[in-house]
């Protein structure tokens, strides 16, 4: 049988969430294994093809040439992969409420205006790995999944979950602001485990309740933070019905 | 043989450090000022004057948040299956300084998962299982097992049971396990004055009587009242407050959802089947392929638990569920009490 | 319950049959046995190794020994891999679990029988029994609705079975090539004339059908206690304990997949699903 | 007639870059280094922002110097609220550095360079061959980020430090742990480093001037007074009087000369140029042993700086970790008062000099921020290397221009990632 052809991606990026692949280190090796990479620049692996079985792409879309070069990639794919918070959201849980387009700024190469776009802004999107940094794990898990033929699915909880089942104590009962309650798990808590506020990078998770975390944070007298104002709006209660 | 011995605390390190011989020994131990069960191998690191709960349930020793059943390999047209169970039995464990509630959740676990079917993973760790329990002489805030009637005195489940009486310990014995380690001990052990099971018994009562002095109705008897207000407005207030973290099932000394899946090889070639602790506070909890989700609504997963407790439990093994250790109360970031919750249902 | 009941035992899919464009019907060979003691209305959790496992209603005959059918629609992980092994292919099998339909209770009654989409699987081994105990039961009317002509299942069976029982289709979308009713199929209870005390109904069907179906028998006079349905719920482990399938305080795996209405009553409401 | 050669999107670096080389009648008229990646404003988003969000962000300026980035953001705001540690916490601070170090070499070195040296186009066409090797360095490159975790919580964007120290501290059991990984790190590493050493890289020697902390008895990576070489030192917060930024319209990263308007280069070759004598023993002897000498001129010798550094600092971490097992750290977190105040921290990144520059108002939000990456203060230097060593190339007649050019760039192991965040409010 002949092995699924894979390219991997960047586009503006901090490349952190690749440098996370790569950790997976004598894993790399088994994986590739598996497949054919034919494309990533970043290793050094430029091979003639037409069509790709899996596409992973890295990082914010920037530019047009960015836009233009994403587009090509999901023409010539049968799945693509968005990999980081960067691809899945255009860094906007990192960032949280920064609004990029207010920023009046001289840029240089000919762009006009700044901006900090998701793949699916532009493209279909398959699949979505999410975090800032991704966590070598779940890229794994994904992997295996796709070249079965599976449906790969992200953590169905929150990082409080997580959180617990690692003997933490609840940063919120320190009036620490954690976004744990409302942020997609599957980092193994890695961020309170080290006695820090989970910043969000993953993303709301699939209920999100940010109308209740509002309300948590009010009545610890912890300061609620411009973003949940805005993402309240936006989700509020998370899911009904 | 008395059903009361008591042991000194200098002697009971001792007894410790012999259990240690012979047991896998399980026991509170405190690190950073969070106090939790873990396999400890020195008797300075066991903690036994903790108040209240551990943080996490004894159960995970028993049903571990990630466990594999079996692995399986494919070669060629074939399959081969190797059951994990094996390497389950057999190990001779001694779970210390477990509290009264936890130990009636064992027995609640026992009769859900040792009935008709029997969760063979379970039952072994079980069976291979001491447990010496250690009652409370200060129950914390969240506290209401008086009204749960799992404690602060243990009817039964363990096979020791130790009372802190100062410089010395109580011991009622309460199986023939039990009492063999008290034989095996006997240089430890002398029987018990009736001062000292008075005193006891005296502790017991002073700590039920704090723990009533929240007022609960009887929680044993709260069926009725949760069957005809399933329709509630309060269940909308805990719906919009519930975050859907799933904490206070991880939390729950007698939770035992899981979910089970494959998880593959790299080449596919071989795996395993694992199960894992679940939520019916997740929305992915009732989803069934093709995606409908039957509860959706998060009122409606508030309920599945605080119903389970107190209602479903009652259908499933004749008894209620919640053991009133609190735990639930402690963990959960939107301030959701469940003793607060029935006490609401009954009042209605 | 003797050994590990996690532990499947391993079968061989020794024949497919495609039902519709998505739907196929797998016969397996279990090793040791070949088929299975069960009772109609019964599944089986049924393992595709590295992809999970997933339960399906038993729809082969009681009466055949020699091997088991589920029939499949491709709709998860589990089921689009029994697809791409095809015959040949090793999965696992673990059960029968469950409670089927109440058989003995059911003799010298009339059926009416109920089935939507690819709802019908749990009533063939019904049909097949009631078929071969014909005389054991009274009048027994088949309602089958599918969405098009293209998704009826059971082609072949639909044409044997109406030569014992009777047989009634809709479909809700029709074609060119079909000549028969149209709706869903509650339309079918309109003609029929039974009397609610001496028949059973069992239906089985997606939520909504069940649910109006059942609020259109209640109508009809049929009391709580003679209108059954097979439910569908996520039934992970088949033994009560993964908790996933609860209803109120009902656990479909173990306490169902057969229900009475009596005994589920309130739990079904859309709005007040458990 | 001009004739441009354009690496498009060099591979094997971090970030999007092409070298435009402009030949005029035989001559190389003009280099440009052209940053590709988009901008990201960083330095704009951090305003405004508390001080205590400020590292979770200044680390994800780069995926491979993440930690270096965390560490300096922290010290910067430490020194603009007046916070000094205590040994100990340097000392952890300085392993978090070191595991960041170790790995960004490991990737740098076996990944990006070696395929160069060994004609091939990327490490898994290395592998029919060298699959000990590979296998090898992977593992090295799990114990360098293992004690990172240790010390950092996690490996790529580690959340321990903070201001007034860490959140969180190793365990003695995890300390021993890591010491136990320094050892392992440093008997793997001695093969893997002996042929980076060994392997001939095209010669080239250019002069200029090489920036790097200076230290008594140390390669420093925190702390220190900056040496610019023949021309003495100044310290951090005086960086912007010493070097400064130019904008260029063909990059999205700005370019940095000293005040003079020179070019000059950071990274581990000025770090050796500047420290040589400072070079643990391992190391002084690895490169006495294949007649590597400093000063060099040669900016290929920047790998085999690199190698150096692979085992000068294996071995500075097991030092580390000995005292820290004596005498290990009391609190984890030092307290500290928020007021107005104004810091810069310079360390040194795998690739070189970095600097952060923070103020912070009243309620300890920033007022003003300002990062200088070490990538986008050597880009003047590789157009002017680029600028000389193609002139040789084309003068020797060379067939593989492209591939040789392209050995010189990734000899800088350039991010480009974190240097491009060229932006200028209206």
């Amino acid at each position: 049988m002949e092995k699924p052809k894979v390219g991997i991606f960047s586009m503006s990026s901090c490349e952190g969430c690749l440098v996370q692949v790569l950790n997976l280190e004598d894993k790399i090796l088994e994986m590739m294994r598996s497949v054919e990479l034919v494309d990533c620049r970043l290793l050094g692996v430029k091979k003639s093809y037409d069509r790709l079985d899996i596409a992973i792409v890295e990082g914010a879309v920037m530019s047009d040439e960015e836009e233009r070069e994403l587009r090509e990639i999901r023409e010539r794919s049968k799945i693509l992969v968005a990999l980081g918070d960067c691809a899945c959201h255009g860094g906007r849980f990192l960032f949280k409420d920064f609004k990029f387009d207010s920023v009046p700024v001289d840029l240089p190469r000919g762009l006009k205006s700044f901006r900090a776009d998701p793949l699916d802004k532009y493209v279909k999107v398959d699949y979505y790995v999410y975090g800032c940094p991704i966590d070598g794990d779940d890229f794994l898990r994904l992997f295996k999944e796709l070249l079965m033929g599976k449906e790969y699915r992200p953590a169905p909880f929150n990082v409080c979950a997580e959180c617990v089942l690692k003997d933490n104590e609840c940063l919120l009962d320190k009036g620490i602001p954690c976004l744990g309650p409302i942020t997609r798990g599957g980092c193994g808590a890695v961020c309170p485990t080290s006695g820090r506020r989970c910043i969000g990078c993953r993303g709301l998770a699939e209920d999100a309740n940010v109308d209740s975390l509002i309300e948590i944070f009010t009545k610890r007298g912890i300061e609620v933070p411009e973003y949940l104002w805005e993402l309240k709006k936006q989700v509020g209660g998370g899911r009904r019905g | 043989m008395e059903r009361f011995v008591v042991i000194t605390k200098e002697d009971f390190t001792v007894l410790l450090e012999r259990l240690l011989g012979a047991y896998q020994v399980i026991a509170p131990v405190e690190r950073e000022g969070r106090i939790f069960l873990s396999y400890v191998s020195d008797p300075a690191e066991v903690n036994m004057e903790y108040k209240g709960t551990t943080l996490l349930p004894p159960k995970r020793f028993f049903f571990p948040e990630v466990e594999v059943l079996f692995t399986y390999r494919v070669t060629g047209g074939r399959v081969e299956l190797y059951d994990k169970l094996e390497e389950v039995r057999g190990a001779k464990r001694a779970l210390l300084g477990v509290r009264p509630c936890d130990i009636k959740s064992l027995e609640i676990l026992d009769k859900v998962l040792i009935g008709e079917y029997k969760d063979p993973y379970y039952a072994a760790r079980r069976d291979g299982t001491l447990i010496v329990g250690l009652t409370c002489n200060e129950p914390d805030e969240y506290c209401f097992c008086a009204f749960t009637g799992s404690g602060p005195q243990a009817s039964g489940g363990f096979d020791l049971l130790m009372t802190d009486l100062g410089d010395r310990y109580l011991v009622e014995i309460g199986s023939d396990k039990g009492e063999r380690v008290v034989n095996l001990n006997l240089d430890l052990f002398k029987p018990a004055s009736k001062d000292e099971v008075n005193e006891r018994e005296e502790m017991l009562k002073r700590v039920e009587a704090e723990i009533r002095r929240q007022e609960l109705p009887d929680l044993t008897k709260v069926y009725e009242a949760f069957a005809k207000n399933f329709d509630a407005e309060l269940w909308l207030e805990y719906g919009r407050r519930c975050l859907a973290c799933g904490k206070c099932n991880y939390v729950c000394p007698t939770c035992r959802c899981f979910d089970v899946y494959d998880e593959p090889s790299l080449d596919g070639s071989s795996g395993k089947r694992v199960r894992v602790w679940d939520s019916c506070h997740f929305l992915s909890f009732t989803r069934v392929a093709g995606g409908k989700v039957f509860r959706s609504e998060r009122p409606s997963r508030v309920k599945q638990r605080i119903y389970h407790k107190y209602c479903y439990g009652v259908d499933e093994i004749g008894e209620i569920e919640c053991v009133g250790c609190g735990r639930c109360i402690k963990v959960c970031p939107a301030g959701i009490d469940i003793r607060e919750a029935a006490k609401r249902v009954v009042e209605l | 319950m003797r050994g590990n009941p996690y532990l499947p035992a391993l079968a061989k899919i020794v024949k497919t049959r495609r039902e519709t464009p998505d739907t196929a019907t797998f016969r397996l060979e279990i090793e040791g046995s070949g088929g299975l003691e069960f009772t109609p209305g019964q599944f089986i959790e049924v393992s595709a190794f590295g992809y999970g496992e997933a339960p399906f209603s038993i729809s082969s005959s009681p009466l055949e020994r020699s091997y088991v059918e589920v029939t499949v629609r491709r709709v998860g992980n589990v089921t689009r891999a029994l697809f791409n092994m095809g015959e040949g292919g090793v999965v696992g099998v673990r059960g029968p679990f469950g409670r089927g339909w109440p058989i003995e209770e059911m003799k010298g009654q009339n059926l009416l029988m109920i089935g939507g989409g690819i709802g019908i699987a749990p009533l063939r081994p019904l049909i097949e029994y009631v078929i071969a105990h014909r005389n054991s039961f009274g009048d027994v009317i088949l309602l089958y609705g599918a969405r098009t002509p293209k998704d009826i299942v059971y082609k072949e069976e639909l044409e044997r079975w109406r030569e014992h029982i009777d047989v009634r289709l809709t479909v809700d979308v029709g074609d060119e090539t079909w000549r028969g009713r149209t709706g869903v199929v509650t339309v079918l209870l309109d003609d029929v004339e039974v009397d609610p005390r001496e028949t059973y109904s069992v239906q089985c069907g997606p939520p909504i059908m069940i649910y109006f179906v059942t609020r259109r028998l209640v109508e009809m006079g049929f009391t709580d206690d003679r209108i059954l349905f097979s439910l569908e719920r996520l039934m992970k482990c088949g033994m009560g304990f993964c908790g996933h399938c609860m209803i109120g305080g009902k656990y479909v795996c173990r306490d169902g997949p057969v229900f009475k209405y009596s005994e589920v009553k309130g739990l079904l409401e859309p709005a007040l699903v458990r | 007639m001009a004739k441009e050669v354009v690496l498009e999107k060099v591979a094997r670096i971090e970030g999007l870059l092409n070298l435009a080389v402009v030949i005029r009648e035989g001559r190389v008229a003009e280099a440009r280094a052209e940053a590709l990646e988009g901008t990201r404003l960083l330095e704009r988003i951090l305003l405004g922002r508390d001080y205590e969000e400020v590292p979770d962000l200044a680390s994800r300026m780069c995926g491979v110097c993440q930690a270096i980035h965390r560490v300096t953001s922290v010290q910067a705001l430490e020194r603009a609220l007046g916070v000094e540690l205590p040994e100990q916490l340097e000392l952890l601070r300085e392993l978090v550095a070191i595991g960041g170090h170790l790995q960004s070499h490991i990737l740098h070195l076996y990944f990006f360079v070696l395929p160069d040296f060994m004609g091939r186009s990327s490490v898994f066409e290395l592998l029919p061959s060298h699959e000990p090797l590979i296998r090898r360095v992977l593992r090295l490159k799990r114990i360098a980020n293992a004690i990172t975790e240790i010390v950092g919580g996690r490996a790529v964007h580690p959340v321990t430090p903070v201001v007034g120290g860490f959140t969180s501290l190793p365990s003695r059991l995890k300390l021993e742990r890591a010491l136990a990984l320094a050892k392992a790190f440093r008997d793997l590493v001695e093969e893997p480093v002996r042929l980076i050493l060994s392997l001939e890289a095209p010669e080239f020697e250019r002069r200029t001037a090489y920036v790097s902390l200076r230290g008594d008895g140390e390669i420093p990576l925190l702390k220190g007074p900056v040496a610019v070489s023949g021309r003495g030192e100044f310290q951090p917060h005086e960086y912007e009087r010493h070097i400064r930024y130019v904008t260029e319209s063909y990059s999205m990263a700005r370019h940095y000369t000293l005040s003079d308007g020179s070019e000059y280069m950071v990274g581990a070759l000025a770090r050796l140029n500047n420290n040589y004598h400072n070079l643990s023993d391992g190391a002084r002897e690895m490169a006495a042993s294949f007649s590597v000498k400093f000063p060099s001129y040669s900016p290929f010798d920047n790998n085999r700086a690199q190698a150096l550094e692979l085992v000068h600092f294996a071995e500075r971490a097991i030092e580390i970790l000995d005292a820290l097992l004596e005498s290990p750290p009391g609190r984890a977190r030092i307290g500290f008062e928020v007021h107005e105040g104004e810091g810069v921290a310079v360390t040194e990144a795998p690739r070189g000099l970095l600097i952060h520059h923070y103020r912070l108002d009243a309620r300890g939000r920033v007022t003003l921020a300002n990062i200088v990456t070490p990538t986008a203060q050597n880009y003047k230097n590789l157009e002017a290397d680029a600028r000389e060593f193609v002139t040789v190339l084309l003068k020797q007649g060379v067939e593989d221009l492209e591939r040789k050019t392209e050995m010189l760039i990734r000899a800088y192991d350039p991010c480009v990632s974190c240097s491009a965040r060229f932006f200028r409010e209206h």
